[in-house]
Parts: C-alpha cells; structure tokens; sequence
C-alpha cells in the first residue's frame, strides 16, 4: 500500500468512524427517548423525606412526661460551630433541676453537622422534618422549640412540684419517723405509695 | 414576471407578507415547545406541563413576558447597527419563506431562479448577525459575530454546491418544477451524498449545535446576541428558528419530493417532512458536543467541500453517460 | 534596516494621531468570574490575539469563606461541618480526612465496622463528584444530555448516602473514633443495585462520549500537562496519573483500611483532556470495585468506640494527614499547642495546585480550549479559596 | 401595461439605491459605509427584478450583498481603523469637482439621446435564463474561461498577500 | 418608469463612485467607490437590455462578467488593503506616500 493510499484510506476511516459513532450516540439519545421520565414533579408529587433526614434541631416529646427534657445545660450552645442556638433556663419554683425558658435556633445559620444532638446529656434534641422553609425575612427561620411545650410544660411542672413536695414530705415523714420509731412503718408505706404514683 | 407581480397585486403580496410573518410566529412558538418537549424526552424529563395542554402554551407566556422585559442598549453600542441588527436578521426570512412550493397551488412567488434567490437571502442574515456583534460593543459578542461570519462564509459552499447537483437532475432552479420532477422518486435516492452534505451544511447555516460555536453559551456568554434582551432578543429567537424552517423547507423541496406523498394532501406531506427534518436537527443538538472553531472550518474546507465537489461532479458525469 | 525603523516611525505617529491604545490587536478578556463555564466563581484574565490565547492570569479569592482562620477559634470538634464544606462535591471524603487525621493525632481505634463504611461513603462520594464532574465537562463543551444522565445517577448515590447520612452534599458524618449512624442492609442492598446498575450504564456513557468523534476532537492533545509541568506544580489527583504518574494517596500511603482492598490505578500517558477523562471514567470503575468489595466484607460491630471522645486537649505537636480526594492529594495539617482549639489548621487542597498549572499549559490555546482545559482540571473554586 | 415602462414602485429601490450609495459615500465610520454600500446593492439587486432578471438579482444578492460586502465588513475588522477623521476639504473639492462636472456632462448626453426602443416580442425569463447558459458556453467562452482563469488568480493572489507572514 | 429613469439613478450612482474615489482616504473607502462605479455601469448594461434591444441576453452576460471581475477585484484589493495595513498599521492613501518611485 502506497503512501497516498494509506492516507486516503485513513481519511476514510476518520470519517466513516467519526459518523459511526455519531451514530451510535444518537441511538443512545434515541433509546432513553422512550424511557420513563425520572424527574419528580415537585409540588404535585412531595419527595420521602429519609430515615436520617437533616433538618432543623427540635425538641423531643417523651412520652412519660408529655414534654421536653431540657435542662439547659448549654453543652449545645458551646458545641454549635454555627452560633445559632439560643437557650435560657431557669430553676423553676419548687424545682432543682435548671429547665429551658426559652430556646431559640436560628435555622438560617444552622450547618446541620448535628453535634448538638450528640452532646445532649438528656437526648432531647432530634432533627425536624422541615425541608420546603421559605421567607422573605431571615428573622422567620429563628424557630422557638419551646412554643409547642408551653402546656405541657406547665402541667410537667405542676406534676414535678407536687412531686417534689411529696417528695418532700415524704423525706420529711421519714425523718419525723426516724425520730419517733413507733411511727415508721405507717410513714414508709406512705412514701413509698407516693412513689409508685 | 416581478413587474405583473408587483404591478397588478402588489397588495396581495403585502397581504401574503403578513401571512408569512403570522405563519413564523406560530411556527416559532411551535418550535420553541416542540424543542423543550424534545429534550425534555431525550433527557428523561418532561418538559414544561403547566401553561396549556401538556405546556403547548409555555411559550406564548414567554413570549409576553419578554414583551414586558427592559429593552438595555450597552452604553458605546454603536447604536444604528446595534439596533437595525434584529431586523436585518428576521427580514430575508420573511422573504425566504415566500419562495416554497407549499402544495401544488399553493406557492407565494415561483421564481425561475428561486434556489438561488433562497441561497441569496440567506448570506443577508449574516450581515444583521455581524452587526449585532459589532454594534454590541462587546467582546464576547465580536467574537461571536466573527465566528458567525466565518462559518457561514465556510459552509454555504457546500451547501450551494449540493443544491446545484440536485439542480442538475431537475434541470431547472424553478422550486416548484424541482418538486415536480419529483413526483416519482425523491432525489434523496439519487443523491444521498448531497442530501447528507445539505443537512449538514444547513445545521451550521443555523448556527445549530454541534456547530453553535457563534452563540456558545459556555464560551462566549450568548454569543453575538449577548447584549441583546426583551422583544430585540425574541427576534433574534424567532430567526434562528424560522432559519431552522427555512433550510428544511429547502431540503424537503430538494431532497423529500416537496409535497409529493401517497393518501395525504400536499401541504400536510410537506410540513410532515418540514417538522420531521426539525426534529432531526433537534435530535443533533440534544446528543452531540460542540466543535471547536478551528475543526469547524476545518471539517468544511477539507470534508464537506471536496465531498460536495466530487457529488457534483458524479452527478455530472453519470447525467452525461446515462441521459441523453 | 532602514526601511523597517521607518515604518515603525509611520505607525507611531498614526498612533499619536487616532489617540489609540497601542496596537489593537491583542486585548484582554475577562472570563468571569461571571461566566456559564466557569466552575464557580473563577476569574481568568485572557490575554488574547483573535481567539488565540497568549497569556492567562488566573484570580481567585471571590469565594473565600476563611475555613482555615475559623478552625483556629473554635474546638477541633466543631471545625467537623466545615470540612464538607471545602470542597462540596466529595464533602464526605474531606469530612472523613478530617476525622481520621484528629483520630490519628489522638491515637483512637476506630471499630471495624466504621472503618468499612467508611471507605463505601467515601468512594460512593468519589462516583458522584466523578459523575458530576462528567455531567458538567460535558456541558462545557456543549454536550447538554449526557449531563442529565450523570445527574440521574448521581441522584442514586444522594439518595443512597441521604438515607444514611441525612444530608445529600455537605455530609457531617464522621466523628471522632466512628460514625453518627450505623448502616442497615438497606443499604448495603441498594449500594449493591447502585453498583450494578452503574456497571449497566458506563457502556451508555461511552457509546454516548467516549466514542463520539466530536468530543474527541475537542479533547485529544488539548491541555497537555506533562510529567515535569504537573510535577512542578504539584498536581496530583486524576490529572496526574493521566500525565502517566501512578501516584495515588489510597494507594502510596494506604490510610483507614484501602490496603485490604484489590484496585487498580488508572493511568494515561499523553496528559490531555481527553486522557484525563479516561483516567476518571477508569476511576469510577475501580471505586465501583472497591465498594463491591468492601460491601461483601463488612463485619457486625459498633460504629462507635465505647467512650467517644467529645472534649479533649490533644498534646502539643503537629500532624500531616493526607487522604486521595477525588480531585488529588487532600492534606490536613495541624498544628496543636495543647489546648482544646488547634493552633493552626491547614488544608492542602488539590485544586489549587491543579490550577496553578493552568498558565504553563492555556498559552497557544483557544478560548474554546481553555473551557475545555478548566472543564478537565476540574477544580472547585470553594476548594481553592477555602 | 406599456413594455417601455416598468411599474412605478421601482422608485422605492430607485431611492435605496442612491440612499444607501449617499451613505456609504458620505458616512465617516467606514464601518457604516460599508452597509450603506450594503443597502445600495441590495436596492440594484431591486431594481434588477424590474428589469426582468431576478436571476441577476439573485446573483446581485448573493455575491455583492452576501459576499463582497461581508468580506469588506471583515476587513475593517482586520485593519481596525474606522477613519475617525473628517475628509479634507481640499480633498473633498477636488473630488467634488470632477464628479459634478460627470454627471453635468453626461445628464446632457442622456438628455440629448433619443433610444428606439424594441418592438420585437421579448422573451420571457426561462428563455434568457437558457440562451445565457448557451451563449456562456459558445459565443463568449473565451471571456468566461478568462474569467475563470482571473479568479483563480485572484484567489491564489489574495491568499498569497494577505497571507501572515511568520518572522 | 422608463429608461431615462435607470440611466438617470446610474449616472448618480457614478458620480457617488466617483467622489468616494477621490475624496476618501480610507482604503476600503476607495474600494466602496470603485463598486458603485461597476455597478453603475451594471445597471445602465440592465436598462438597455431591457428596454432598447429584442433579446437582453448579451447585456445579462456583460453583467454577469462584471460582477464575477467585481469579486475577483475585491478579494485582491481587500488582500491588499490587509497586508499593507499589516506593514504600516494604517490603511489612510495619504499615509502610503513611500510608495512613489
């Protein structure tokens, strides 16, 4: 084969190659032509939010209690890379324990890397569902997690006072009963009645 | 001929001149959906589904909104060019349409030489495509502008020279008598190698991909239309679609047998093989990457010419021995 | 020669005349950082003759977020989000990094588990930056389809991870000494189909790309960042094994568990465009292998260590810990000086490096070239700015 | 309608004709000469399909308008120089001169002319068209090989002097 | 519309030509003129063939010649105009003045 030849027969092959495959990729287009669509049709059709979904922090409602278990320890405020939440607490009347009297997440600022939820000694921060938040103010994404517990939390609180000073009286009781032997069956029974409630 | 034409009716042909413009309209709205649609389909997406029955009327609803967009000229735009640029584009449209052999009867001007006025025509575009790139003032749009030039410069000999083997067969440039000599076989059976040529000459004529370099959004922004917006932009828009009717209304009178087709009425067989050629233009764009300049003018000067050259040549050659 | 000093006289004093700039015909284009194809925010100056390009000049800077000045405020465990966030297209494998190098510096055993998981998330999260990169390489040169079908795909990696992680982008999903998460066989049954399915569309992809004349022609011999250039400059990643240098972090300094693991490195030799499109797509396969691999092996056990350190005060000292990203060579150097915050934290980040090369190989090119070289480098912008 | 007539509505390009030559002769951006050059051939182009040959005008379109313009436009481009600086005076009158002093002369010679004009039938355009073709190949072959010939040359020449020379 | 007419617009034509040709300085300038000149002369050879002689054939013929000579002038004149441009950066005639002798 001479030289020119080959050159022609190599130009020749370029361009049949070349169309070939042009060829082959209109086919590929071709195909997925009669393909279903895989697109979601957003507002119509809303998506499954995953097991694991991340979204804004909120407060968990335990069951026993009907409300949150937020002591306001602050271990999420320092931990947040994001500086978004905002908690105070207070000692309630009659209670020991520190509770949340408010708890603010500015959700505009959240990175979601849940480390909150991680250091939480009392496992009450969990992941919200909202995913379609939208504003015109960047003020409409601070949340107030505690909006939702103000009843609850002031039943719990009414419960644990009552407890408390149960509690109290019982200890009380109790110590009445170590100083009067005679009576110390009777107020033991009692306080351990108050327990079981 | 032109003079009875324009001596006894001209106002019918200013009539039939808002007759093509109507006809552009609707064709271009078409167009835009049925592209959308298209790629949409060739993407596994819908497309638009909202305005109208399965989204028919999304375009319209972007039509009037481009009506209600702020008409910008850049500050040292060179104003008569930059704002005579969008009619100079549109207009040889509107005359090119005229020259088609809709069905059998119906045919706005039947020229003798009416192939090479539709060819004529278009080398305007090209000049309102410049303007609009110089009279832009920016670079982006220069750049776009030169490349458009240089393409079409590039590819309309090719395409020319295909159009002239068909020309041989028919022995005429009289749009209406190639269609005629069509009536048995289309001359895509005998020219399938200018056929081939044509078609792609005419997806870089209109600046389609793969060979959009001219308005290649991901390298020269919008191209010579850059500077461009609201109703100025739509008419850039409903030219290169009309453009897109235009070289297959061409190719369908050379290479389809125009209106000539078993069951169905004339017209209805043209424009099936008018929107079928789109929709294979459309197919091209929505698979292929973009060519570089350089392989552009490349692939033209060194492929599609000397192809188009020895076409016609055999055409010649074989009409000589074999007709008498 | 006098007649040429004479003509050069003649064009002065026209100069002097029209009050031009001096001679008109090279300019500059600013290419960005407002562009269609420019990948973020990246500006390159263009020093241009017609098309032909003379000089570039590459600025960057325009989405600089201070990740680096931040880490040196705040504890090493709340530095975790900002890791995903420096190059958001592989977040997982630099989230990870960032673990595995506090994790090194404080000497934690990470549960088996953890680890195999670990390295799924990780290539997982290399496929879909691969794939994206695919997708938006494509687009570059005027390819629109292919990248809607590299994002199909890419849909099934997000899902795939969202389900386990949460999040679809920005992963926060490691932690020091594991996870936050433990896998079920969900998902090892839908990484499993993902793999498969992957393996059924590869072929698609080259018929539709790999093959196409068009897009060779654009990519063959453009953009040659050869063996001295690329060292030079420190490129590693996929655009130096395409310059035919099998380096490979995963593979040099095997980290976490990836000496367990059968993988090939795929290299190239002409250090094209189109070489460096091989090396990816080849990539894709071998991370397809790995996964396949590690998705058969993984034990039962926790994710986490029994006592996850939460507050700690590493001792003073310094750490350079580099994993493979999917754009190179990502390194985490730390500097403690015993207190709960780090002193310094550096992050090496492959893009910049990548880019640097940029201005030894765009001279001689075209502008259609310098989409198609930017396009091919892949570099993420936040990643270079950090 | 009288043979020796053609439709009034010729003065429209009669008019583009002149307006755009008044342009591209008048204007100081060459840039803009050169479409008003653009607008006058395409007024020619006009008045050719009054002339009964729109094959002429086709051709008109096609290589002035399409052709020659544009590579003129390209030009320019090339150069870069759009002639910002007015015209001598000087110059202009002495360009003014002669071109008044033509059109004065020659106006007398057309006025004073009286044509004859054919009474013969004349034949239609596909008639022309065909003779033209013939008449290419036989009677003026030599011209038109000449012609040929001459662009070729001119190709080749362009290509040689325009060509960069790399130093 | 009759034949003075089109001898009349072609004769203004010229005269344009004419001007441009002497009056201008830009080199493409020049070459505008020269064009309106051929096609001056195009459109007389036009008016005569259609309203003076029987068969207008030779009269197309001529213009077809001048406007295959118009293209070949133009390519080598806008040839020309490019490389000196390239040597002097300037097209102005009045700046060409080394060319004499």
């Amino acid at each position: 084969m001479t030289a020119t030849t080959r050159a022609k027969t190599n130009y020749l092959v370029t361009v049949l190659g070349g169309l070939f495959s042009l060829l082959a990729g209109m086919l590929i287009t071709l195909r997925n032509l009669f393909r279903r669509p895989v697109t979601e049709q957003y507002p119509k059709s809303k998506p499954a939010l995953s097991k694991n979904f991340r979204s804004a922090i909120a407060l968990v409602r335990f069951e026993e209690t009907q409300t949150h278990d937020c002591v306001a320890c602050m271990q999420c405020v320092q931990i947040c890379p994001s500086f978004c939440i905002a908690i105070e607490g207070d000692k309630p009347e009659g209670l020991k324990r520190k509770r949340a009297t408010e708890f603010h997440v500015d959700y505009a600022l959240c990175s979601v890397c849940g480390l909150c939820i991680d250091v939480c000694p009392t496992n009450t921060l969990k992941y919200s569902r909202v995913y379609d938040q939208v504003a015109y103010r960047r003020d409409a994404f601070v949340y107030d997690l505690l909006t939702e517990f103000r009843d609850a939390e002031v039943a719990y609180l009414e419960k644990a006072r009552q407890e408390a000073a149960a509690k109290e009286a019982a200890k009380q009781a109790a110590a009445a009963a170590r100083a009067n032997k005679d009576t110390a069956p009777a107020a033991a029974n009692a306080s351990k009645e108050l327990e079981n409630d | 001929m032109f003079n009875q034409l324009f001596g006894n009716i001209w106002l019918v042909t200013l009539a039939s001149g808002a007759v093509i413009m109507g006809f552009l309209t609707v064709n271009a709205l078409f167009l835009v959906w049925l592209e959308r649609k298209l790629s949409a389909r060739f993407q596994r997406r819908l497309g638009p589904t909202e305005v109208g029955f399965a989204g028919t009327l999304q375009t319209l609803a972007d039509a009037v909104k481009l009506l209600g967009k702020q008409l910008i000229t850049p500050r040292n735009a060179d104003k008569p060019l930059y704002h005579l640029a969008p009619v100079i584009v549109f207009m040889p449209v509107v005359v090119g349409v005229s020259l088609f052999p809709i069905d059998r009867q119906l045919m706005f001007v039947d020229l003798n030489v009416g192939l090479v006025l539709v060819f004529a025509f278009a080398g305007i575009g090209f000049i309102g495509i410049f303007m609009a790139g110089w009279g832009s003032n920016n670079k982006y749009a220069l750049l776009g502008a030169m490349r458009a030039v240089a393409q079409n410069i590039a590819y309309e000999i090719p395409l020319i020279l295909s159009a002239l083997s068909v020309t041989l067969l028919a022995r005429s440039m009289k749009l209406s008598a190639i269609v005629e000599a069509q009536s048995t076989l289309p001359y895509l059976l005998f020219q399938p190698l200018g056929a081939a040529i044509y078609l792609i000459g005419a997806v870089a004529e209109t600046n389609r991909a793969p060979f959009d370099i001219p308005e290649a959004e991901s390298e020269l922004v919008a191209g010579f239309h850059s500077e461009y917006s609201g109703m100025r932009f739509a008419v850039f828009f409903l030219a290169e679609y009309s453009n897109m009717a235009i070289v297959s209304m061409v190719a369908t009178t050379l290479f389809l047998g125009g209106y000539h087709g078993p069951w169905l009425p004339g017209y209805v067989w043209f424009f099936i093989k008018v929107y079928g050629l789109i929709s294979l233009m459309m197919w091209f764009r929505w698979t292929f990457p973009r060519l570089r300049f350089d392989q552009l003018m490349s692939f033209a000067w060194t492929v599609l010419v000397p192809l188009s050259l020895a076409n016609l040549m055999g055409t010649a050659v074989v009409l000589k021995v074999f007709r008498r | 020669m006098p007649t040429r000093a004479k003509a050069g006289a003649v064009s002065e004093r026209q100069h002097s005349k029209l009050g031009d700039a001096p001679l008109p015909e090279t300019y500059h284009l600013n290419m960005g950082p407002q562009h269609p194809s420019m990948h973020g925010v990246l500006r390159l100056v263009l020093h241009l003759d017609g098309e032909r390009i003379l000089d570039v000049d590459p600025v960057i800077g325009y989405a600089h977020r201070a990740h680096e000045k931040m880490a040196e405020h705040r504890n090493y465990l709340m530095f975790l989000p900002n890791t995903s966030r420096v190059d958001y297209l592989s977040g997982m494998i630099y989230n990870l990094a960032y673990c595995q190098a506090v994790e090194k510096m404080l000497e934690i055993e990470v549960p088996e588990r953890a680890e195999y998981i670990r390295v799924i998330c990780s290539e997982l999260n290399r496929i879909s930056s691969h794939l994206l990169w695919f997708g938006t390489f494509l687009l570059d040169i005027g390819g629109i389809t292919p990248f809607l079908y590299a994002f199909d795909d890419r849909e099934q990696i997000l899902e795939i991870l969202d389900r386990v992680t949460g999040s679809r982008l920005t992963y926060c999903y490691g932690r020091f000494g594991g996870l936050t998460e433990d896998v079920d066989t969900t998902f090892l049954d839908q990484t499993r189909a993902f793999v498969k399915r992957l393996r059924e569309r590869l072929p698609e992809y080259h018929a539709l790309v790999t093959g196409n004349v068009i897009f060779r022609g654009r990519c063959e011999g453009v953009g040659v960042i050869d063996q001295h250039v690329a060292l030079a400059y420190g490129v590693t990643g996929p655009c130096l094994r395409a310059a035919g240098i099998a380096f490979d972090v995963r593979r040099a300094e095997p980290y976490g568990i990836y000496d367990r693991f059968e993988f090939d490195i795929p290299t190239e030799q002409s250090g094209d465009a189109l070489a460096r499109y091989k090396v990816r797509v080849a990539e894709i396969e071998q991370s397809l292998r790995i996964i396949e691999q590690a998705v058969a092996q993984i034990p039962d056990g926790p994710i986490m260590p029994d006592k996850p350190k939460k507050r700690f005060k590493p001792a003073a000292g310094e750490l350079y810990f580099a994993v493979e990203s999917a754009r190179g060579q990502f390194g985490i150097y730390i500097v403690s000086d015993g207190s709960e915050i780090p002193f310094r934290i550096k992050l090496r980040t492959p893009s910049f490096s990548n880019l640097a090369a940029m201005p030894a190989v765009l001279p001689q090119t075209t502008i259609a070239d310098t989409i198609a070289i930017v396009g091919s480098i892949d570099v993420v912008i936040p990643e270079i700015d950090r | 309608m009288n043979p020796a007539e053609v439709h009034p509505t010729a003065f429209i390009f009669v008019g583009l004709t002149i307006g755009g030559a008044l342009l591209s002769v008048l204007l100081r951006n060459i840039l803009h000469a050169v479409f008003g050059l653009g607008i006058a051939l395409a007024g020619i182009a006009g008045l050719f399909l009054y002339l009964d040959s729109a094959f002429l005008a086709a051709m008109q379109v096609l290589i002035y308008v399409g052709g020659i313009s544009v590579a003129m436009v390209f030009a320019v481009m090339m150069a870069h120089t759009l002639g910002r600086r007015e015209l001598l005076v000087g110059r202009r009158l002495l360009a003014a001169i002669p071109a008044l002093g033509l059109t004065f002369t020659l106006a007398l010679v057309v006025l004073s002319s009286r044509f004859v004009g054919s009474t013969g039938v004349r034949p239609d355009e596909a008639t022309v068209l065909r003779s033209i073709g013939k008449q290419l190949l036989t009677e003026f072959n030599v011209a038109f090989e000449a012609l040929s010939v001459v662009l070729l040359l001119a190709i080749i020449g362009a290509i040689v002097v325009a060509k960069e020379r790399k130093h | 519309m009759g034949l003075q007419a089109f001898l009349a617009t072609s004769l203004v034509l010229f005269a344009l030509g004419l001007y441009a040709v002497i009056g201008r300085r830009h080199l493409i300038g020049i070459l505008i003129g020269v064009e309106l000149m051929l096609n001056a002369a195009s459109l007389n050879f036009m008016a005569f063939g259609r309203f003076v002689v029987s068969d207008p054939t030779t009269a197309q013929i001529i213009v077809l010649f001048i406007i295959g000579l118009a293209a070949a002038e133009a390519a080598i004149a806008l040839s020309i105009v490019l490389a000196i441009y390239r040597q002097r950066r300037s097209i102005d005639v009045t700046d060409l003045e080394q060319l004499k002798g």
